[in-house]
């Protein structure tokens, strides 16, 4: 217990403290590129280091990354907005490729993410023995990615490391995974890879028509009203939002993730679901909506429509599933649903909620998974009809499970409800400022989803941990979660906390990001 | 003491903190702590109760705002309201708490998750003291949701037991179907009027109807989405059925929550939103009518059930009911008084009732009987507040009814006269099953001996609040005695306007009280009719009352069939036409494909030829035609 | 007086490969061969070295050559873009020399010194096609080519699917030469001159005749075979299973370098006419659609690691010719670093490949389970050098084929790449079925693999340089531009 | 000698390749196929020279890749025939139908 502490508090204060000084202002440290690096790096010193100090480089890099992430919160200016701590290297001039990375407020949220989600990844990993080294490696790995994924400003470094993020998980999956884990391994990595081809293609096609030859999203997107023009933005922005769809599971392209994370070991679901996910909604937000506005107006009543059903029909299916970690990889189907609608209500509070809900599912659905994970190790099974009254020998995972539920459902005073509620405000006022009146009418049926995840929450609630002990071995061989089992959830709970009881700075932060980019989109038919 | 008035929901938090995170272990610690602070927030309300007082009823609104979050030009606060609405409440819940709590000291004993009970406890007060407290609509939907949270923690203490798992599941489901209305008309509220504050929107309600910028009917649907809320919380027809399986809970928890406080808080949140209600008659009717039927539908239940509890949850389903009327007729301040006068004797019944359980071990009336003789203080207490809701003169009951039946006579709605002459049945309805409830537990001879012999009464910790409660449930009414009207001085909407009180009307109710006590007297006292014999005779109404109209087994039928079949039918096609017809299905043809373009390699070297050749020859042909 | 820097590399092969010859009759039966991989080994990488010379930036600082290089009075011109050929080539001979060496450890042959001489020539075949200017020298350089590598492909006498491969290869191989040449003589007709630069002259003047078309697509079809492009592919598998393995690495990337490079010369130079450009373009168009489809789709069920790098090969044949259509700097730039990439790609899986069925004998897939057990080295290289066929993140092949798909769609094709990007996705099925064997499921005899210090060496490098130009493919993409720079 | 014109060689150049492209795709002894191929060689050169009178002599062009096509069909030959053989010594049959375990 101590040492891992001493081990977390090290690698926080070395980047939080290191950083201080010359983090801010114009020829700044390389913030971001060090926060890419670090994971990176764990993992070569993991593949070079002795097999029993690989936890523990682990935890440090992670605890470290957490420092960044937290630091770049901290010191990221609201007031100023715009891309800060950008970092730009030439690279391929002739084909208009630089390594740029900046973060503006949506970004700054999302790598705070990215750090939450790894530290608490790399504690609930801590009792892999099966190839451990190789675990971690990818596990690292997968993190590098995600994080180049979020902050790269150059579509081409952006797709890279997108794309590099995947390719961990499939391992991930494949060695440390249950059930059908090849084939959901192979699912996952095949279903991302080909929404990422309409991507790529999409990009390039960008790149070109473009007329100033670069794959800079800042300057892509400014020109929306002179580089495409709207039959250019109406046949490009849906494949795009394919692409992207597909990473957040948009209906009928989501059924990767249910087996993906059914199977998936707990960090992999963890980091998978929290925050490869939310790169989906993350980068329509950030490359499809301001370079193809056209697109996105022409096509929203699909894009509304795909998103409803995301919402109200994966709560519906995960009402039935027999398996644990199904009904909450169904759930988080569902969330991004609710992520894609606030997207499509290109409205200020639609689009910040979609973030705000973004970075809360990230860190709500890692607690999940770490939870349900956890409770799989103890239980052995994740068969619903086998568990049952698990609260009577653990009681503070039950508890912390209960609050992970409320968080999920929607519960003030959790993350979960700020994002929703600023998602259905946007909805609502779409509506009423006679833009798309659809709204007007599907707003009810999205709140309906509330309903759902509400009950089929608590149905997980009571089979799971409420009525008798099921099975009565369980009286004796199971305990209650251990001090390292406990710390990354508790973790993210209290991050979860602080966003659902003081959201301001944060939704600050995303509205540094929207409110410019609603005045760009405005300007449109 | 006003600008400290933010502690108040503030300690209580804090309190849960504490015990959640450090004081589990030890019991007396945890239950201290929670003590110590409602005590404090009781003193809190009573010092600005004072503060308010010593003001002239036109300054008595303070409201601050701290900023929650900004999405320019648009904020949401959250914030402190007091004025005499509030103030009312605070005194309710932060009284009724504290005494709960103490009495949970004695009837929790020897529990084991004692620490984890008192925590809850104090994390719904301060739920309730937000909600009770907020300036504004954001924050009382969130509270709303908090203390839902609460009763379903609560409900569900005993998780083990699967009816207190389904109940909690239940009244949670249940209220959020509610809360989606309240949550609908709070959006609503915030994209029209671009601000949820209580005051500004109430000005621009006036102002806009004024000027004809809303037109009334608007504003009524934002009204009654948001008493699709209060309806949820206040158990109201037809969202009813979760308050009576609440009581799976344990008994305090039912006494401060779905008897005193956050049942009352639909009523509250009618009163604070009055004005939105007030602008469009077909709203306030509707709303008087959902409360007067349930009154007297959730009253007619209460005649055929055999569980103690049970039998309160129906009273203080029609209570309710009055209340919402009093509201829906625009008896503002009748309502509001009748919540504070029944917060005070149903809680005593319930704690009572607590005791009773406390004592033999058991809910079911007919185990019991002859109790009296055995606990003095309970039996005692309880008549008492049997007789206040029955609403004798002069107990609190009997002011604040009368009260009500005097604004519904009075009342301007279509149909006010229907809606008088069921209230005064429920009036008579509430004395017999009160009074039967009382009979057969408290007199004749006990039924189940070993229960008896082994019934004792309950220690101090559980008497002294009991009897707190039952000299409030005497006194409490007399703050509105004729001419004095101390209360409806304080809490009225709009102007005050003078009530002349009318005796006859009051006389007449009491009559109908009294007739209803003597008739179950006749039954379950001196046993001059058989209840038994009229149940035969009833069958068929007996039955439908027995079982509640059958209201559960048809939403139980509605959901298994509609929502269960649906999430059927949609579990089947994610399975067979979205993941295995197109994912999987494109991946076989894929495959398919594969194999089957490899038979093309014959291994054959002249067929290799041959296309070598076809191709240069179709090619030709295709380019040069 | 010849200018013979002009061709220096291949005077290198040549006289390491004579030199082989003559020094085997000095050998008893019994004594060891390993002086004759030396000279091999030694001649390939002076005629490497050369290149280096001859591009004028010479590490001994000699002025043998300043990038361009005419002999024969123009028929032979070694400019910037055949050096970046001649390079690819001769590291993929070199690497073949060593996938040889471990080779013949067990597959023994009376003839090792026939071997490496056959080698080194179609080697020396393969570069001077790159600097060949005419038709003439053209044909002769790829008959060199293909001649000698019909030999190797049936080498193993005693094994039936090395002759029945030769005996494939050769007999169509003879019959896509025969097309071609019939293609060069209508072409010869046509203009009355053989160097391809004035080919494109008096093409220039004359409008498009069904006798041009009828040419050009013979030159199309005799061509195509030899990158093995779709429908001319069909030898491919066949000759890739049976042959030697180094020599199906041989041929899966020195002999399609040199077909490229043909077709470059040819087309982009020669038939680069407003008559007949369209005709071509379009023609390529269809048959890297073609490629792409039939050789993901047919290696979906192979069993054999062989066979199914033969249809990946295929497949890659059709990306560069995306890559092709895009006539201009750009266009050539790619193909020329996605040849690159796809060299070391290639190259790593065939090591792996002579190195695995050394210890198991076989070249099924299934028998390459529990690498990472076996052997984690070959794993790794596996998964990166598949992964970097595949066109996945962070690998070179993902930026090759960002760029040549970028070339195409500059040009307007986006439906090919639209076709390409899906089609990779299908590739990375078959890709990682090999992966899936080697790093997740578990060895049913884990016996390690022993892997000898250069080989170790080799493989990392492969891997080493297929990561980097992932990350970081300037320094190559600044040789492509030079080189393709050289002809525009 | 100037009285045939240049058109009658292209049309025998074009019989005698079609005639070899019968034999490489009808002929089941590879050695027949092998000849197929030579004539389609020899069809070539007939075109060469054909096309080397239509234009000049002079610069002897055609002749010269006339030379190099036979000495390079003779060099196939030899190696064709050297496979060919060690095949008929693996199977006792040249004919080209029996060689295809190499497929799928």
């Amino acid at each position: 217990m101590l040492p891992v502490l001493a081990t977390i508090l090290a690698g926080f204060a070395v980047t939080f403290n290191f950083f201080h000084a010359a983090s801010v202002g114009p020829n700044a440290l390389p913030l971001l590129t060090s926060f890419i690096v670090i994971p990176i790096l764990s993992a070569f010193m993991i593949l070079a280091a002795p097999v029993q100090w690989t936890r523990w480089i682990s935890l440090f890099m992670a605890s470290m990354e957490l420092g960044i992430g937290f630091k770049v919160f901290f010191i990221f200016q609201t007031a100023v907005g715009g891309f800060q701590f950008v970092e730009e290297v030439p690279w391929l001039k002739n084909f208009g490729i630089n390594y740029i990375l900046g973060v503006d407020g949506m970004s700054a949220l999302m790598v705070l993410l990215v750090a939450c989600v790894y530290f608490a990844g790399s504690l609930i990993s801590w009792n892999i023995t099966l190839r451990m080294k190789e675990y971690f490696i990818l596990f690292s790995l997968l993190v590098g990615g995600v994080a180049g994924a979020y902050e790269s400003l150059d579509l081409f470094f952006f797709f890279l490391f997108y794309e590099f993020a995947v390719l961990p998980m499939y391992l991930l999956v494949g060695i440390w995974g249950t059930g059908r884990k090849e084939y959901a391994a192979m699912k996952l990595t095949l279903m991302l890879l080909a929404g990422s081809a309409f991507m790529l293609v999409g990009f390039i096609a960008m790149y070109f028509t473009s007329g100033v030859h670069t794959f800079d999203i800042r300057i892509l997107g400014d020109l929306a009203k002179t580089g495409f023009n709207t039959d250019f933005q109406k046949f490009w922005f849906p494949l795009l939002f394919l692409g992207f769809g597909v990473i957040s599971a948009v209906f009928p392209f989501h059924t990767w993730s249910p087996d993906g994370y059914g199977s998936a070991p707990t960090a992999a679901s963890m980091l998978h679901a929290g925050v490869l996910k939310s790169l989906g909604g993350y980068s329509i937000i950030r490359v499809a909506l301001p370079a193809m506005p056209d697109g996105a107006k022409f096509w929203l009543p699909l894009l509304v429509t795909l998103s409803l059903i995301n919402m109200l029909y994966a709560a519906i299916v995960a009402l039935k599933q027999k398996d644990f970690k199904y009904v909450i990889a169904y759930s988080s189907v569902s969330h991004c649903g609710a992520i894609l609608f606030g997207i499509c209500t290109l409205q200020v509070a639609g689009l910040n909620g979609a973030i705000i809900q973004t970075f809360s599912h990230g860190i709500v659905a890692a607690m999940t998974f770490a939870l349900v994970g956890t409770v799989y190790g103890k239980a052995h099974t994740r068969e619903l009809i086998k568990l049952g009254g698990l609260a009577a020998v653990m009681p503070i995972l039950g508890g912390l499970f209960v609050a992970a539920a409320m968080a999920n459902v929607g519960l003030p005073g959790l993350s979960g409800f700020v994002g929703e509620f600023l998602i259905f405000l946007g909805a609502y006022k779409s509506g009423y400022h006679g833009g798309f009146t659809i709204f007007q009418t599907l707003f009810p049926i999205a709140i309906l989803a509330i309903v759902m995840t509400a009950i089929y929450y608590l149905r997980l609630v009571q089979m799971v941990f409420y009525g008798p002990l099921k099975d009565p071995h369980y009286k004796d061989e199971v305990r209650d979660g251990t001090f390292i089992e406990i710390l990354p959830i508790a973790f993210l709970l209290v991050v979860s906390l602080v966003v659902g009881l003081y959201p301001k700075p944060f939704v600050d932060m995303s509205n540094a990001t929207i409110a410019p980019l609603i005045e760009h989109i405005r300007g449109f038919k | 003491m006003i600008e400290y008035s933010w502690l108040i929901p503030t300690m209580p938090a804090l309190a849960y903190a504490v015990i959640i995170l450090f004081t589990r272990r030890s019991k007396v610690l945890s239950g201290l702590i929670s003590i110590l602070t409602m005590a404090a927030c009781l003193g809190l309300s009573v010092g600005i109760l004072i503060e308010v007082l010593a003001k002239a009823p036109a300054d008595r609104v303070i409201s601050i705002s701290w900023s929650w979050l900004e999405i320019p030009p648009w904020t949401a606060h959250v914030g402190v309201l007091i004025d005499p609405l509030s103030v009312n409440m605070l005194l309710v819940v932060t009284l009724i708490s504290l005494l709960v709590q103490i009495y949970s000291w004695g009837y929790m004993h020897g529990e084991v998750r004692f620490s984890s009970y008192y925590s809850y406890l104090s994390l719904f007060t301060s739920s309730m003291l937000l909600l009770v407290l907020s300036n504004n609509f954001l924050q009382i939907f969130v509270g709303w949701e908090l203390v839902g949270l609460c009763s379903y923690l609560l409900i569900g203490f005993w998780y083990f037991k699967p009816e207190a798992a389904d109940a909690c599941k239940k009244a949670f489901v249940v209220n959020r179907v509610g809360d989606m209305g309240f949550l609908m008309g709070v959006i609503t509220i915030g994209m029209v009027f671009q601000t949820f504050d209580f005051a500004e929107v109430e000005k621009m309600v006036s102002t806009g109807v004024a000027n004809g910028t809303f037109q009334t009917g608007f504003i009524a649907g934002i009204a009654l989405l948001l008493f699709c809320g209060a309806v949820g919380k206040s158990a109201q027809f037809p969202l009813h059925v979760w308050l009576p399986d609440a009581m799976e809970g344990p008994t305090p928890v039912s006494a401060l929550i779905h008897a005193a406080t956050m049942v009352a808080a639909g009523v509250f949140m009618v009163a604070r939103t009055y004005s939105l209600f007030l602008v469009d008659q077909h709203a306030m009717t509707v709303v008087a009518f959902i409360g007067g039927f349930t009154a007297l539908f959730a009253a007619s239940i209460a005649l055929a059930q055999d569980d103690i509890k049970r039998i309160l949850a129906y009273s203080t389903l029609s209570q309710l009911g009055y209340m919402i009327m009093a509201l829906g007729v625009g008896g503002y301040t009748s309502g509001m008084f009748h919540l504070t006068t029944h917060a005070c004797f149903k809680a005593l019944l319930f704690l009572g009732a607590g005791s009773v359980i406390h004592g033999v071990h058991n809910q079911d009336i007919w185990k019991m009987g002859g109790l009296w003789k055995k606990m003095g203080i309970t039996a005692a207490t309880f008549v008492i507040a049997t007789l206040a809701i029955a609403g004798i003169f002069p107990l609190a009951g009997f002011w604040s009814k009368d009260a009500i039946l005097a604004a519904v006579y009075e009342s301007q709605i279509p149909g006010h006269i229907v809606l008088y002459f069921a209230a005064v049945f429920t009036a008579f309805l509430t004395a017999f099953y009160m009074f039967r409830l009382f009979f057969v537990v408290f007199t004749g001879e006990p039924r189940d001996h070993h229960a008896h012999d082994h019934a004792h009464e309950s220690p101090f910790t559980m008497t002294i609040p009991l009897m707190i409660l039952a000299i409030l449930s005497i006194s409490v009414g007399w703050l509105n005695l004729p001419g004095f009207d101390a209360y409806s001085k304080f809490v009225y909407h709009g102007e005050f306007h003078e009530e002349v009180f009318n005796w006859t009307m009051a006389w007449a109710s009491l009559l109908v009280a009294i007739a209803g006590i003597i008739l179950s007297a006749l039954f379950y006292y001196w046993k001059v009719f058989s209840a038994e014999k009229t149940a035969e005779t009833f069958k068929p109404i007996y039955l439908l009352l027995k079982n509640k109209y059958y209201v559960d087994e048809f939403y139980g039928w509605m959901v298994k069939k509609f929502v269960f079949g649906l999430a059927s039918i949609c579990t089947w096609f994610d399975d067979n036409v979205v993941d295995d017809g197109m994912v999987d299905g494109s991946g076989w043809i894929t495959r398919k494909m594969g194999s089957l373009f490899s038979l093309t390699q014959t291994g054959y070297v002249q067929n290799y030829a041959l296309v070598i050749f076809g191709a240069v020859a179709v090619i030709y042909l295709m380019v040069s035609f | 007086m010849i200018n013979y820097s002009a061709f220096l590399p291949e005077l290198f092969l040549v006289m390491a490969a004579i030199l082989i010859l003559v020094v085997e009759l000095f050998l008893t039966p019994t004594s060891r061969r390993t002086i004759l991989s030396w000279i091999a080994f030694l001649g390939t990488l002076a005629a490497l070295l050369s290149l280096s010379c001859l591009s004028g930036s010479c590490p001994a600082g000699c002025n043998l050559g300043n990038g361009t290089e005419v002999a024969f009075n123009g028929f032979l011109k070694t400019d910037g873009l055949s050096l970046f050929f001649k390079m690819v080539i001769l590291l993929a001979t070199l690497l073949t020399l060593l996938m040889t060496f471990r080779y013949f450890k067990t597959h023994n042959t009376p003839y090792p010194a026939e071997f490496l001489a056959i080698l080194l020539f179609s080697a020396s075949g393969a570069t001077a096609l790159t600097s060949a200017q005419e038709i003439i020298t053209l044909y002769i350089a790829l008959e060199t080519l293909t001649i000698s590598s019909y030999l190797l492909a049936s080498f193993m006498k005693k094994d039936k699917g090395s002759n029945e491969a030769g005996m494939k290869y050769l007999l169509l191989g003879a019959f896509s030469s025969a097309l071609l040449l019939f293609g060069f003589s209508y072409l010869y007709g046509l203009t009355g001159t053989t160097v391809i630069a004035e080919i494109a002259k008096s093409l220039a003047m004359q409008a498009s005749s069904p006798l041009a078309v009828f040419a050009l697509i013979l030159i199309v079809g005799g061509l195509a075979f030899k990158i093995s492009l779709a429908p001319f592919h069909m030898w491919t598998p066949d000759v890739y299973e049976g042959a030697p393995t180094p020599v199906t690495a041989f041929l899966s990337v020195a002999s399609k370098t040199a077909g490229f490079a043909a077709f470059i010369r040819l087309f982009w130079v020669g038939l680069n006419v407003p008559a007949l450009q369209p005709v071509w373009v379009g023609l390529f168009g269809v048959l890297a659609a073609l490629s792409i489809i039939l050789g993901n789709l047919e290696a979906i069920p192979q069993k054999n690691i062989k066979r199914l790098m033969g249809y990946s090969s295929i497949a890659q044949a059709g990306y560069i010719s995306t890559g092709f259509l895009a006539i201009g700097p750009m266009g050539l730039t790619a193909v020329l670093f996605y040849l690159f990439v796809y060299l070391f790609a290639n190259m790593g899986v065939f090591l792996a490949i002579v190195i695995v069925s050394n210890k198991t004998g076989s070249e099924q897939i299934e028998d390459y389970a529990g690498m990472w057990k076996r052997s984690p080295l070959i794993g790794m290289v596996l998964l990166v050098c598949l992964l970097s066929l595949a066109g996945v993140p962070p690998f070179a092949g993902f930026s090759g084929k960002w760029y040549l798909f970028g070339a195409a769609i500059s040009k307007g094709y986006v439906w090919l790449a639209l076709v390409g990007m899906s089609f990779s996705v299908v590739s990375l099925y078959y890709y990682l079925q090999v992966v899936r064997q080697a790093l997740i499921v578990d060895p049913k005899d884990s016996s390690p693999i022993s892997i000898s210090p250069l080989e170790k060496l080799v493989l990392v490098a492969c891997v080493v340089i297929t990561v980097t130009l992932g990350f970081w493919p300037k320094p190559v993409m600044d040789l492509a531009q030079a080189a393709a720079s050289s002809l525009f | 000698m100037n009285s045939i014109p240049v058109l009658h060689f292209l049309y025998l150049s074009i019989i005698l390749f079609s005639i070899g492209l019968f034999g490489v795709l009808i002929r089941k002894n590879a050695i027949s196929v092998l000849m197929g191929v030579e004539l389609m060689l020899n069809a070539v050169n007939i075109n060469y020279l054909a096309f080397a009178k239509y234009w000049n002599w002079n610069t002897l062009t055609g002749p010269v890749f006339v030379v190099f096509v036979i000495t390079i069909a003779a060099a196939e030959a030899a190696v064709a025939l050297a496979i060919i053989i060690s095949i008929y010594r693996q199977m006792k049959s040249t004919n080209v139908d029996e060689v295809h375990y190499l497929r799928g």
